[in-house]
């Protein structure tokens, strides 16, 4: 027979006004397993608390229940205060007769017969109540950073910096991503490369951090605080320990029209190849598709000439095993594909552009490496089909992005921004040329961006006009534009020397393998999802997982950095304890009556639930049957409520404590049909209603 | 300026009406202008589809219907092949085209109003189209009495043109679906402005 | 191979050439374009912009008369086409757009019918190398530019090729053994439906396109559609009295040079209709 | 005849239920704690008033509700039940509503052919931010279950069997 403590809050006047507390309170002790009730005036004030401890050690009480607030206004303090009081705090139970009752109808008989309802379900869910204990769980301090671009490169440093052990992967030969490939930057107009070289050779050098490129993520197994994630080193064909990155093999490689991905095919490539001067680690790989060697068996000249002897043709792709506490997922973005044969099959090109098939149309990263320094001009702004100085640019806008016809409806967030400084740096360097932007809209909130786009227009006299393209054709040494300007209402067609399309960012290409071997969401164009859109940007719905960076949506680079110190500092915060502490609302297997139908493995949105063998002292396999891991669960519940065979709880929203519930709820007032457990003992409480 | 926008509740009125009648959603439109950069007869129209579209937006049927837009529009279904949000903006110049003629509007290019109604009214007679029969008929309507006559003995010439009508046997049958086919756009046509006036909102949307 | 073969009223006046040269064609290939009875004009443009509902009765009204031949029917016209095929998609994917037009048509649909384009059916069903292997007087050294104009291939849901960038018709020729050049017009509207109420307009149109196929070093358009052949071929009087541009340029049907190449004399793909005759030409490269 | 038996005293009880002052639609409330729940407490908070015939069963996540439950409160002599859960796309636990959905679309038929009259039951979206919509929700549902007034051929039904 349970011992139930029931505490009726006046909420001063808030509750009183409208219920009739000290009748729930009377009504309440009738109730059956009640050992106490009583009411006062303001339950959770010290006197209140005091009030509750007193009772639970004078009445010897197995269960409380406090008929006040909102659970998610007091439900802390109740339990902080029954703990206190040598009670197991998830014996506590709250019962809302405020927000629930008192607050939202008149003072009425119903409304006090509904407070006495709520009550009593309570009370019925709280006899079944069992005392839980708080998860712990061991956290390993060191952590992993999936990518290696800017916003990778800063997660990495701040953690390394925090003190914790970094392991950095990377899939190209070389750290940097995309920021690596620009020219200048908004809104600043600092070279990329200047503000973004030093942090890759920390990357480098740091005695924190353990870097991985041209490697992959293989498999990841273990929850929050205990992940094995398996490291997949692909075969470089360079030993990079010997090597000392003098460059000798790509000046001899006779391998030598591949376009190079750093410069966006504007540039060819060896197939031994550093991908750029600045890179981190300056080694060398051998792209074995294009390599003669390895194609036709014959070659080696730059085993030849390499003065390390660093060239090693037998190496083969290595798997390694790291255990980390945290995960940072940092990789970044593509640009939509204007051709037809790009990564992304669901969405239709631009054919009406001719499919980008014309040299001189080209899109925004391929601009960036014209205008770089570095890059295959020398910063000079020369159009790829003749090299001449285009005298016209045209410069589309919202490419691919904003389209729901070819799939995407999103806007790209940073090709307003780039555009305007492309135009700057068109006009920087091509004096008396003009640029033109067709643009929808000019989305330019941020510290000091939109005064950076009047710059553009006012200072370097880029026209800017207000509308769509819907065709461009090449007619002797032009391109032919057409497109409308909807503030005049006109059509309107330039004659262009080249074309640059600020195509939409995309998620990379079929980075959902990767999404799905952490078990984190994404959504429809497979960017990952964050846990809250607002109050959890930076975390994933799963424990431990963190993002930073264009992987999850746009960004451009100070939202990029700014998201990628908040994961590193997610990190650390997980990091702070040695072991970690976890509601035990969570799902348990009977694994006596487990039929091991799988189910709750497809249904559990966290990926807790596994296939246990259940073997005897021989190691025979008796059977299999599903196991939660208590650290991944969630406590959504959508396992026990899929469960066909009733095998799997949740504790602390049982079945038997929901049916009860039910029960409970209808057995007051006009109840028409005997209670199922009448033989129990019916309680009077409906003569006090 | 000719027209002023005065925004009372009753300016989605029009854009029902016509969202009604092409099943498509109109306010879909974010005026980006592609359709009027790909039209091939923007030169000769006032206001380009782009702006039609915003009048239909605004509820403006004053101005809708005096626009030579929708009569100029060629059918090339250009700017319907590339409309970012997949809205058939010639299905549009279609259904305003009809309208006009069933509330009675005055049509402000008599050209192609004149060439359409020959043109059917040759397919409605004989079921089958008499080029030599029409052109002429053409000529007559339009006051432009000798519109492409140069071009008419060249054809006959080269054996182009029929001196005669063909028939079809479907004729009738032909006959009938015009009938049916008017009193159905008739019906349609009314019921849509009915609905149009009647239904205050975008509907109540439930989501159970 | 049995089609079921609608002409449509142009085929059988202004573009008589086409007719005949794809009937060539096609008994060259032995292809069979079984002309369906008592059929009625489609309406063209006029009659969706009066009344789309009556474009879609009468165009239901046309597939039907396909029973008793073959589900398949075969259309030349890109504007019968057009029509035929966009009420056909539209019932077959819209229930209640399909009870309309049954109902104002009088007539059930059948869902089995598909419209082709007589180019489709070269590419798709007969196929390319098989058409190579019928090909006796390649049309080596002819400079083609392949015009499609702007029905043929939209709206999209109604392509038979990539509707931004079809090469159908420079594949065919090219099996042909034709050179086509690539240009910028192929896909720009000539105007044809307003080729008589607004001339002005569509003589500019059409001047544009012309002169960019000339700019291409085409020797001769192919087409697919007699209102773009009519209206290209025989507005070139009227832009030289306009523009003082003479073209000079040769429109013909895409059947006409396959025809040829397969065999046919040049009185079988009535190669001498044209306004602007492609005849000197032809015969001075030896194809005629 | 032992059916119409049942059905008989059913409907007799029936019409005292329905003329009796004292019938009281009752309807049982599944909600998910992190949305709908505090939605329910955002109405509160803002003092807006609705019928006091709803009773609300927390749950962690509308993917915990499973169809028995109800099954049970109907059973249990409730004339309607609503299950209220986060927004697609919000769930606190990614995915457990849809898979709510997805189980309600497969029960659904059963549920039915159980006998349950699907207009009783209702589901909803409501955030934690929407406690006019929790409001008009219930105001809503318990005039649509007043019309209907006692669900007794489900209780005849379970009666009889
Ligand atoms: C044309 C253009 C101009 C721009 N100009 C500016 C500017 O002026 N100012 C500004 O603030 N922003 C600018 N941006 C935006 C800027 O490039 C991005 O904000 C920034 O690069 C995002 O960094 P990131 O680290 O998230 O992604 P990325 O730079 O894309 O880096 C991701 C990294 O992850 C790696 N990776 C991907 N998948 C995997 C995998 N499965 N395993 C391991 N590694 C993987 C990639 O190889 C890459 O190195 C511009 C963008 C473009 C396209
Ligand atoms: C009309 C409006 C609608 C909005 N809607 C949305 C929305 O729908 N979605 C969204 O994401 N964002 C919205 N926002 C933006 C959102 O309000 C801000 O992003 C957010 O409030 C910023 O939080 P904060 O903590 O930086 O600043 P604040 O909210 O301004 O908090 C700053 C605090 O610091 C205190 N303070 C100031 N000076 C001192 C001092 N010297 N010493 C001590 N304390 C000090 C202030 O009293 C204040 O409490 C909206 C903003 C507005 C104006
Ligand atoms: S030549 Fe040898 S040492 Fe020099 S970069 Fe190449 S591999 Fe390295
Ligand atoms: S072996 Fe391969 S990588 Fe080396 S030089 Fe030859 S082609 Fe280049
Ligand atoms: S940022 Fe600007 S250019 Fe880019 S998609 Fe958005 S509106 Fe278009
Ligand atoms: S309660 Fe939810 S998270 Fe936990 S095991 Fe079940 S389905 Fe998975
Ligand atoms: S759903 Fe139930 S029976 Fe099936 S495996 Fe999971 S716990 Fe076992
Ligand atoms: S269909 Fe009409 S409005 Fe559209 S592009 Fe063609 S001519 Fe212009
Ligand atoms: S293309 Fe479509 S969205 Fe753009 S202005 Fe035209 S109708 Fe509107
Ligand atoms: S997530 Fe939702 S349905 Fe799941 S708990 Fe939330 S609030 Fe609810």
């Amino acid at each position: 027979m349970s011992k139930i403590g029931v505490f009726v809050c006046h909420c001063g006047e808030n509750i009183s006004r409208t219920v009739d507390c000290e009748r729930v309170a009377r009504a309440s002790e009738q109730i059956r397993g009640v050992a106490f009730a009583t009411d006062y005036k303001y339950m959770c004030s010290d006197p209140g608390q005091a009030l509750i401890k007193k009772a639970i050690r004078e009445y010897e009480l197995d269960g409380v229940v406090v008929s006040s607030c909102s659970p998610h206004m007091h439900e802390k303090t109740f339990r902080k205060a029954v703990e206190e009081a040598g009670l197991n705090p998830f014996l506590c139970e709250m019962a809302n007769i405020r927000e629930h009752c008192s607050w939202v109808h008149e003072k009425e008989e119903t409304t006090t017969r509904k407070a006495i309802e709520l009550v009593r379900l309570m009370v019925e869910k709280v006899k079944r109540n069992v005392a839980l204990e708080p998860i712990r769980v061991n956290v390993t301090k060191r952590a992993l950073v999936i990518g290696g671009g800017v916003g990778g490169i800063q997660a990495a440093l701040d953690i390394a910096d925090g003190g914790h052990e970094v392991i950095l992967v990377e899939k190209d030969p070389s750290v940097g991503g995309h920021m690596a490939q620009l020219s200048e930057t908004f809104p600043t107009l600092d070279c990329s490369q200047c503000i973004l070289t030093p942090k890759m050779v920390d990357v480098g050098s740091h005695p924190n951090i353990k870097l991985y490129t041209y490697s992959e993520v293989e498999k990841i197994e273990g929850f929050v605080g205990n992940f094995k994630v398996t490291i997949k080193k692909k075969a470089r064909s360079v030993d990079i320990d010997k090597c000392t990155g003098c460059g000798e093999c790509q000046l001899k490689c006779p391998s030598k029209k591949i376009p190079s991905e750093f410069d966006r095919g504007l540039k060819n490539r060896t197939a031994i190849y550093i991908p750029f001067p600045q890179a981190v680690p300056a080694r060398p790989v051998i792209d074995r598709e294009h390599c003669i060697y390895f194609t036709k068996g014959k070659c080696k000249a730059c085993q030849k000439v390499c003065p390390a002897g660093a060239i090693d043709y037998e190496q083969t792709d290595e798997y390694v095993e790291e255990e980390v506490g945290g995960i940072v997922v940092a990789t970044g973005f593509d640009l939509y594909t204007v051709g037809e044969q790009g990564p992304y099959p669901d969405y239709r090109g631009y054919g009406e552009y001719g499919y980008g098939e014309d040299p001189d149309i080209i899109d925004g990263l391929q601009f960036e490496r014209l205008a770089s320094a570095s890059g295959p001009t020398g910063g000079a702004i020369l159009r790829p089909s003749d090299g001449k100085e285009p005298k016209s640019v045209v410069f589309l806008k919202c490419i691919g992005s904003r389209h729901p016809s070819k799939g995407i409806e999103f806007c790209s967030k940073i090709c307003c921004m780039y555009t305007a400084k492309h135009t700057m740096l068109y006009k920087h360097k091509v004096h008396d040329g003009t640029a033109y932007v067709f643009y929808m809209d000019i989305r330019s909130p941020g510290k000091g961006y939109d005064e950076f786009v009047r710059r553009a227009i006012e200072e370097d006299g880029a026209v800017y006009l207000r509308g769509r393209v819907s065709r461009i054709y090449r007619s002797g040494d032009h391109l032919i534009v057409k497109g409308a300007d909807t503030l005049s209402g006109a059509a309107v067609e330039i004659e262009a020397d080249m074309v640059v399309l600020a195509t939409a960012v995309m998620p990379q290409p079929g980075i959902e393998g990767l999404f799905q071997k952490l078990g984190i969401s994404y959504d429809q164009y497979k960017f990952a999802n964050e846990a809250h859109p607002k109050l959890r940007p930076v975390e994933c719905a799963t424990a431990g997982i963190f993002l930073a960076g264009a992987c999850q949506g746009p960004k451009d680079i100070p939202e990029t950095v700014a998201q990628a110190s908040g994961a590193a500092s997610k990190v650390q915060i997980l990091f702070s304890r040695d072991e970690m502490l976890r509601e035990p609302v969570v799902a348990k297997v009977n694994e006596n009556t487990c039929i091991a139908c799988w189910y709750c493995l497809e249904v559990c949105p966290f990926k807790a639930i596994t296939q246990k063998e259940i073997r005897d002292r021989k190691g025979n396999l008796i059977k299999r049957v599903a196991e939660v891991n208590p650290s991944v669960c969630t406590g959504c519940g959508t396992c026990a409520a899929t469960c066909f065979s009733n095998s799997i709880d949740l504790a602390g929203f049982t079945d038997e404590q929901i049916y009860s519930e039910i029960n409970a709820l209808m057995a007051v007032g006009q109840d028409l049909f005997p209670e199922p457990g009448k033989e129990e003992g019916e309680s009077p409480d409906e003569q006090a209603a | 300026m000719k027209y002023q926008i005065r925004l009372t509740g009753d300016n989605a009125r029009l854009t029902r009406e016509i969202n009604a009648r092409c099943g498509v959603d109109l306010t879909q439109c974010y005026q980006c202008g592609e359709c009027t950069a790909g039209c091939p007869m923007t030169p000769e129209m006032d206001a380009g589809p782009t702006k039609t579209l915003r009048l239909i937006q605004l509820g403006m049927e004053d101005a809708l219907f005096d626009l030579n837009t929708p009569w100029l529009c060629a059918s090339c279904e250009t700017c319907t092949a590339r409309c970012p949000n997949d809205i058939d903006i010639a299905l549009v110049m279609d259904v305003v085209r009809q309208m006009a003629r069933l509330k009675g509007k005055k049509i402000p290019v008599k050209q192609p109003r004149v060439f359409q109604d020959v043109f059917l009214k040759s397919v409605e007679n004989n079921g089958r189209l008499y080029e030599p029969g029409m052109i002429a008929f053409y000529n007559l309507r339009s006051g432009d009495l000798f519109h492409d006559v140069g071009l008419g003995p060249k054809m006959l010439f080269k054996g182009k043109l029929p001196l005669l009508p063909h028939t079809s046997g479907n004729r009738e049958k032909l006959r009938e679906i015009f009938r049916k086919a008017e009193a159905f756009e008739k019906e349609a046509g009314k019921e849509t402005s009915r609905e149009a006036h009647a239904d205050p909102g975008h509907g109540s949307g439930s989501d159970t | 191979m049995t089609y079921a073969y609608y002409p449509g009223c142009s085929l059988k006046g202004t573009a008589i050439d086409y007719h005949t040269s794809a009937m060539a064609l096609a008994e060259r290939l032995g292809i069979e374009l079984k002309e369906m009875e008592d059929w009625v004009c489609c309406g063209a443009s006029p009659i969706h912009q009066r009344n789309p509902a009556l474009a879609s009765g009468v165009a239901n009204l046309l597939l039907s008369l396909s029973k008793g031949i073959s589900p398949q029917v075969a259309v030349l016209c890109a504007a019968c086409y057009h029509n035929m095929k966009k009420a056909e998609v539209e019932m077959r994917e819209d229930g209640k757009k399909r009870s309309e037009v049954e109902e104002i048509s009088g007539i059930a649909f059948d869902p089995e019918v598909r419209t082709r384009h007589f180019l489709d059916i070269l590419d798709k069903d007969y196929g390319l190398n098989a058409l190579k292997e019928k090909v006796v007087k390649p049309l080596s050294d002819l400079r083609v530019a392949c015009y499609y104009g702007c029905l043929l291939s939209r709206p999209p849901e109604i392509a038979f090729d990539d509707p931004e960038q079809p090469t159908i018709m420079e594949r065919l020729l090219e099996a042909a053994g034709a050179e086509t050049v690539s240009w910028s017009h192929r896909m720009e509207c000539c105007g044809a439906s307003h080729a008589v109420p607004l001339t002005h307009a569509v003589l500019r149109l059409v001047n544009d396109i012309l002169q960019s196929a000339r700019a291409a070093g085409a020797e001769v358009i192919a087409c697919a559609c007699p209102l773009c052949q009519a209206n290209l071929d025989m507005r070139q009087a009227g832009i030289l009295t306009k523009f003082g541009v003479a073209h000079n340029l040769p429109v013909v049907y895409f059947t006409q040079l396959l025809g040829l190449a397969c065999g046919a004399t040049g009185k079988e793909v009535m190669i001498e209709k044209g306004m602007v005759s492609a005849a000197p030409m032809l015969r001075a490269k030896n194809l005629l | 005849m032992e059916e119409s038996h049942g059905t008989e005293a059913g409907t007799e009880r029936v019409d005292q239920e329905t003329t009796a002052t004292s019938w009281e639609p009752r309807i049982v409330a599944f909600i998910c704690n992190w949305c709908t729940y505090t939605g329910a407490d955002l109405a509160g908070t803002s003092r807006m008033k609705y019928p006091p015939y709803v009773r609300v069963i927390k749950i962690p996540c509308t993917g915990r509700f499973d169809p028995l439950f109800m099954i049970k409160a109907f059973e249990r002599g409730a004339d309607g039940v609503l299950v209220s859960g986060c927004h697609p796309g919000d769930c606190h636990y990614t995915a457990g509503n849809y898979n709510a959905r997805r189980k309600y679309t497969v029960f659904k038929d059963l549920l039915a052919t159980l006998g349950i009259d699907m207009d009783r039951v209702r589901f909803s979206w409501i955030s934690a931010s929407e406690g006019g919509k929790w409001v008009d929700t219930i105001k809503h549902f318990t005039e649509v279950i007043r019309g209907k007034g006692p669900f007794r051929e489900y209780r005849e039904m379970i009666d009889v069997g």
